[in-house]
């Protein structure tokens, strides 16, 4: 467990309320799958809050982040709001992205998100220009890639790693190691140690335990700042876990994990109730407080669930518009 | 005849060509254990092993590359590629490296290998995963290009890109893996560049392939119901293509719509209406009319989604218009 | 007015846009201190520094992301693809990143970004450095795709395409890089979908891109010897494509040959022809005519490479076919 | 200096022969450059003999090679012969690949050289999937994949060392370091240590100077062994220098290397040098034996450059032939 002091309490709370709404959204995303309300399908994200919610933690709004077809929780994370996360996922017109996007296309440029990506590590290349962006145009910000351990398959990625060294770009590398790629094991993926590939190209790599929010926040946060100042590009790979199947129609996983393997992270490792259970044996919070977080995030949920779907769609000339953007210039 | 489902179809082709030849075998993600999402692949790992059945990373363009290299020196591989928008990653290796090995060494190496990859919108998988890219690779000289429309097409049409010499891309409706259809139970193949005409009419040629067949039957029945007796044609593949069924057609029919679900411009219909337009101009009594996707990334939303694909409402609209010569 | 080189004028359009912008950038392989292999760029880097002239990795795929992520936050990049070939290894990247960018967003991202690159045979470059594939980029929605044919047009569009808000790709040939053409000493830019008659004409139209409007003009020289009358049109813009004027030209003369460096199956003159044929159908005289690059890999040969690409002599034989209706 | 006997003397004296062969090859083909008897341009191996010829010492006419843009040298050292590749340089119909490949995509398939090729890192998909095609068809080839180190600047490389060694794939990958891609210097396009790259991969990986023949077979013999036996795969990184420019035309280099390297590299690690000095030092061969070798060689490429000068362009006929295979099966 990293060092945090009851003093650090107001950010363990936000992390702790980020996580749930996470955890609530996703709940909620997967009632409206099975209740065939939602077009499509989508990629869960709970099992996985405290990378997105812990590194997130250290970024401005005006940071920016790119995500993945696992895409809720760094939205949310980056500070997104429920109602037009929902909409969109309906394909409302009220959406982020008007409802074009979907889920695998939500973005949230308001607050520096740059959107999901349903290319796995199809971001990696947008991250990379993102920062060399942030440095040429003389602004600070950092840029945060989150990506799976599937995405290592990807060769863009140490195409854009090697750049990104080669320039010192602001850009940290965050390989969210869930230990699956759709139906099969990281280890049948991906040969050799996985750190070690960004280090190859000269890139400080770091690993942390991925279900720990407080030590994925103090290691982000130092990294964050080093970033800031100049001294990128980073690696970080987390070791984590998702708990529903590879989308939300993946119900029989038996032959490719188990449910003990599913328990133990369930049940040992939970992000959520490792923070509680930190905070409530420090006596910096009770339990009664934390349902009344959960309850209110609910409730929240559920409100805005109801607003979107009674929302209504995108008219019809919509179809056409925004293949082109209006110039400006 | 017995009736299966289009998986089951590409199931029991592979599985019948991996039984004759001992070189081909399957390469992809997630296509041994998991079968594919689509399950398009079950059991077949179990019957040809985990040497034949090859899970690989998520590396399009390496695994593509290295099936290329596979092909080059005696092995046959059939390539799976999830989802047809991941063909991006792969086109330096099928257009630059495979597509032109046969002629760059003057016909001393061939590529005999298959990438079968799928195609189609509706689905509500927005724009990375919607698009019919067909186009792309029928550009470029060196590869075949197959569109199969029914169970039967997918079993027959695979076969024979599995037992051609050459790189062949397969495109699939991903919403017909259930499709049911009639197979024969005995063994057959279906030529390439052999187009099939479905409905024999008179008064205006349908032209399609893949799904938008299907929507051109049902326009068809609706033109009957109206007096307009119209020729459907499955064009099966487009590269190789069967021009002189294509155009004999059309001589005879002196109208045609050309439907296909890529993006209009600079698509397949193109193709398809200026050769019309050049080997049976002095038979025309309509223009050449060309339905495509719409030329917009393919919008999640289901209701724009829908908006964005040719209809057998709107065939048989437009299909009246040239027939009754209001499209003048 | 004065006399510069293709070269020349892309670095004066280059170079005036970078003094106008500071968040225009130049980005790839050798494009600094070698001014890539055309020696096209030399001296921009000398000007504007290696902070604005970037030298990159042999990574095409990497860093036209990196360009696409510049692009989303604020920076105006302009990628060098040394050649045409290599966009293959760039499609994920251009087709499914930069083009359904602002689209999937519902507006709200935007990706202004320029992609140079080039095109053309005949350079004894063989099938991987001699491909004109215009049509692929031109098929994907989202993108604009540009083919100057003059050093005038090479420095408008060029400039037009930096302030454009959305990603463009621009091919120029490869062999017109010491072509001297007038362009004026005072700033302009040249509409994107505005195509040119060079030439007007009543008997025929030459509908060409890029290297291609030479051959044209040529033919069309040849032809008035002959006593045939042709326009010529420069297309300019394949996407956006100024429909009205090769509509309005075809319905003037009854007769069209269009031509083009890519291949011609599935190519752009498809569309071109497949429109006409749709929209001046009722006015047309003779077959719309497509003249593409032969349907093979480019052969290294120089015997058989100059076999595989349009001539002047090849337009004019056609066109005087197409007039006297021996083509028939 | 590796450790040669003077038994090796029929070995070295071959891989000698090879190595002049090369770099005579390379001169002629200059020639036919500058007087504009060449079509196109090409791409100069002189120097870097050591590398093709050291390691293709050790394969079987069956194993299989890749090669490069930069691919005369790969071609002779795996076994080529001198008349159809000046025919293929000048596009003749008895060239390799009846003229329709030249200089970028001269191939050898009677010989396993799978072809050079034109994209940069492009043929690493080919040899990784002629190596898994060997240990597929229960053959012992192997396969030797040359790259530049430019291409270590391509993300299919990644991908596909990945598979083999997730694969313990029969391949060798086959690094030449000449400092250089095109007119820019290997620290501005590679970040990190080039080795570590493969080793990341959980590839073995090796270091050799590459203008020591000897070193360079040696090295060879051992890795192609072991791979033969399912050892591999492996990755060497063989330092070497170019003389010429990047290709024929490329004559003004002073902006991007100095003349004073390029005199280093020739005088004092040029291979041919290198390897006739130890075997004279030790007497195991005269200077005038090798000039007679030189001479042999010179003659029998100025035979062949006269052949391939006055041979046949293919008929136009030709022009539409080979784009589809003749189906066999
Ligand atoms: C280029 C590409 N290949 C394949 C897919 C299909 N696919 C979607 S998610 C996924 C697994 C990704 O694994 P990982 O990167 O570990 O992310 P996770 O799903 O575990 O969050 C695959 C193969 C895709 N979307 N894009
Ligand atoms: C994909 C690709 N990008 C760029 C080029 C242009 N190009 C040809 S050779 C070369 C340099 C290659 O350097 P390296 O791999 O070190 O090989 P070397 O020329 O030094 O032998 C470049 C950039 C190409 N042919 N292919
Ligand atoms: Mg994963
Ligand atoms: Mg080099």
């Amino acid at each position: 467990m990293a060092t945090f002091n009851q003093s650090d309490l107001p950010r363990l709370l936000r992390m702790y309320r980020r996580m749930v709404k996470i955890r609530v959204f996703e709940d909620n995303a997967n009632e409206l799958y099975l209740s065939a309300k939602m077009p499509g399908l989508t990629h869960m994200y709970s099992g996985q809050e405290a990378v997105a919610v812990g590194l997130c933690e250290s970024l401005k709004s005006s940071d920016h982040i790119t995500s993945t077809h696992r895409g809720h929780g760094h939205c949310i994370a980056k500070g997104a709001q429920l109602k037009p996360m929902f909409c969109e996922l309906l394909g409302k017109a009220e959406g982020y992205c008007r409802g074009k996007g979907g889920s695998m296309h939500i973005a949230d440029q308001d607050n520096g998100n740059l959107g999901a990506n349903a290319i796995v590590g199809g971001s990696a290349g947008i991250a990379t220009g993102a920062a060399f962006s942030a440095k040429f145009r003389g602004s600070d910000q950092v840029t945060v890639c989150f990506f799976g351990d599937g995405a290592l398959g990807q060769g863009l990625l140490y195409e854009v790693m090697n750049m990104a060294a080669l320039w010192s770009l602001p850009v940290i590398y965050a390989c969210e190691n869930n230990h699956y790629g759709e139906y099969t094991h990281v280890s049948e993926m991906a040969a050799g140690d996985l750190k070690a590939r960004a280090e190859a190209f000269g890139i400080e790599a770091h690993t942390v335990d991925g279900q720990d929010v407080m030590a994925v926040c103090q290691l982000g946060e130092s990294l964050v700042a080093r970033t800031r100042k100049g001294g990128g590009p980073f690696f970080i790979l987390l070791d984590t876990y998702r708990y529903h199947g590879h989308h939300v129609g993946d119900v029989n996983r038996a032959y490719y994990r188990s449910k003990d393997e599913e328990k133990h992270w369930k049940n040992e490792r939970d992000p959520i109730i490792k923070l509680a259970e930190h905070m409530i044996s420090n006596k910096w919070t009770t339990q009664t407080q934390l349902d009344a977080v959960a309850s209110e995030i609910k409730a929240e949920a559920k409100a805005a669930v109801d607003y979107a779907i009674s929302a209504p769609y995108p008219s019809g000339d919509e179809v056409g518009m925004h293949v082109y953007a209006a110039m400006q210039n | 005849m017995k009736q299966i489902t289009w998986s089951h179809a590409v199931n029991e082709a592979i599985a019948e060509e991996m039984r004759r030849d001992d070189m081909v075998f399957l390469l992809g993600e997630d296509v041994a254990e998991a079968g594919t999402p689509f399950k398009v692949l079950s059991g077949l790992v179990e019957e040809f092993g985990v040497k034949r059945v090859v899970d690989t990373p998520i590396s399009e363009a390496g695994f593509v590359g290295l099936a290329v290299g596979a092909a080059m020196t005696g092995a046959r591989p059939i390539v799976d590629l999830m989802f047809g928008d991941f063909i991006f990653l792969t086109l330096d290796q099928i257009a630059n490296q495979a597509a032109k090995q046969c002629y760059m060494s003057g016909g001393k190496l061939k590529v005999p290998m298959v990438v079968r990859t799928n195609m189609g919108a509706t689905r509500r998988s927005a724009a990375q995963h919607s698009q019919s890219l067909h186009t792309l690779v029928a550009h470029i000289p060196g590869l075949k290009v197959a569109l199969p429309s029914t169970p039967y097409e997918a079993k027959g049409l695979l076969k024979t890109a599995i037992r051609d010499d050459n790189p062949v891309v397969v495109f699939e409706d991903k919403l017909s893996y259930q499709m049911k259809g009639e197979v024969p139970e005995e063994e057959y193949t279906i030529p390439f560049g052999s187009a099939n005409i479905l409905r024999p009419g008179n008064d205006i040629s349908l032209i399609a392939a893949s799904s938008m067949v299907q929507v051109c039957e049902t326009a068809a029945a609706q033109l009957e119901a109206l007096g307009i007796s119209a020729e459907v044609i499955d064009i099966r593949t487009v590269v190789p293509l069967d021009e002189d069924t294509l155009v004999a057609s059309v001589k005879k029919t002196g109208r045609a719509i050309i439907v296909d679900e890529g993006h209009q411009s600079y698509g397949i219909t193109s193709e398809i209406a200026a050769r019309l337009g050049e080997k049976a101009f002095y038979y025309l009594d309509a223009p050449l009319t060309r339905m495509g996707a719409m030329d917009v990334p393919v919008p999640f939303s289901p209701v724009l989604e829908d908006l964005t694909v040719p209809t057998a409402d709107g065939v048989t609209a437009k299909a009246v218009d040239l027939v009754s010569g209001a499209a003048r």
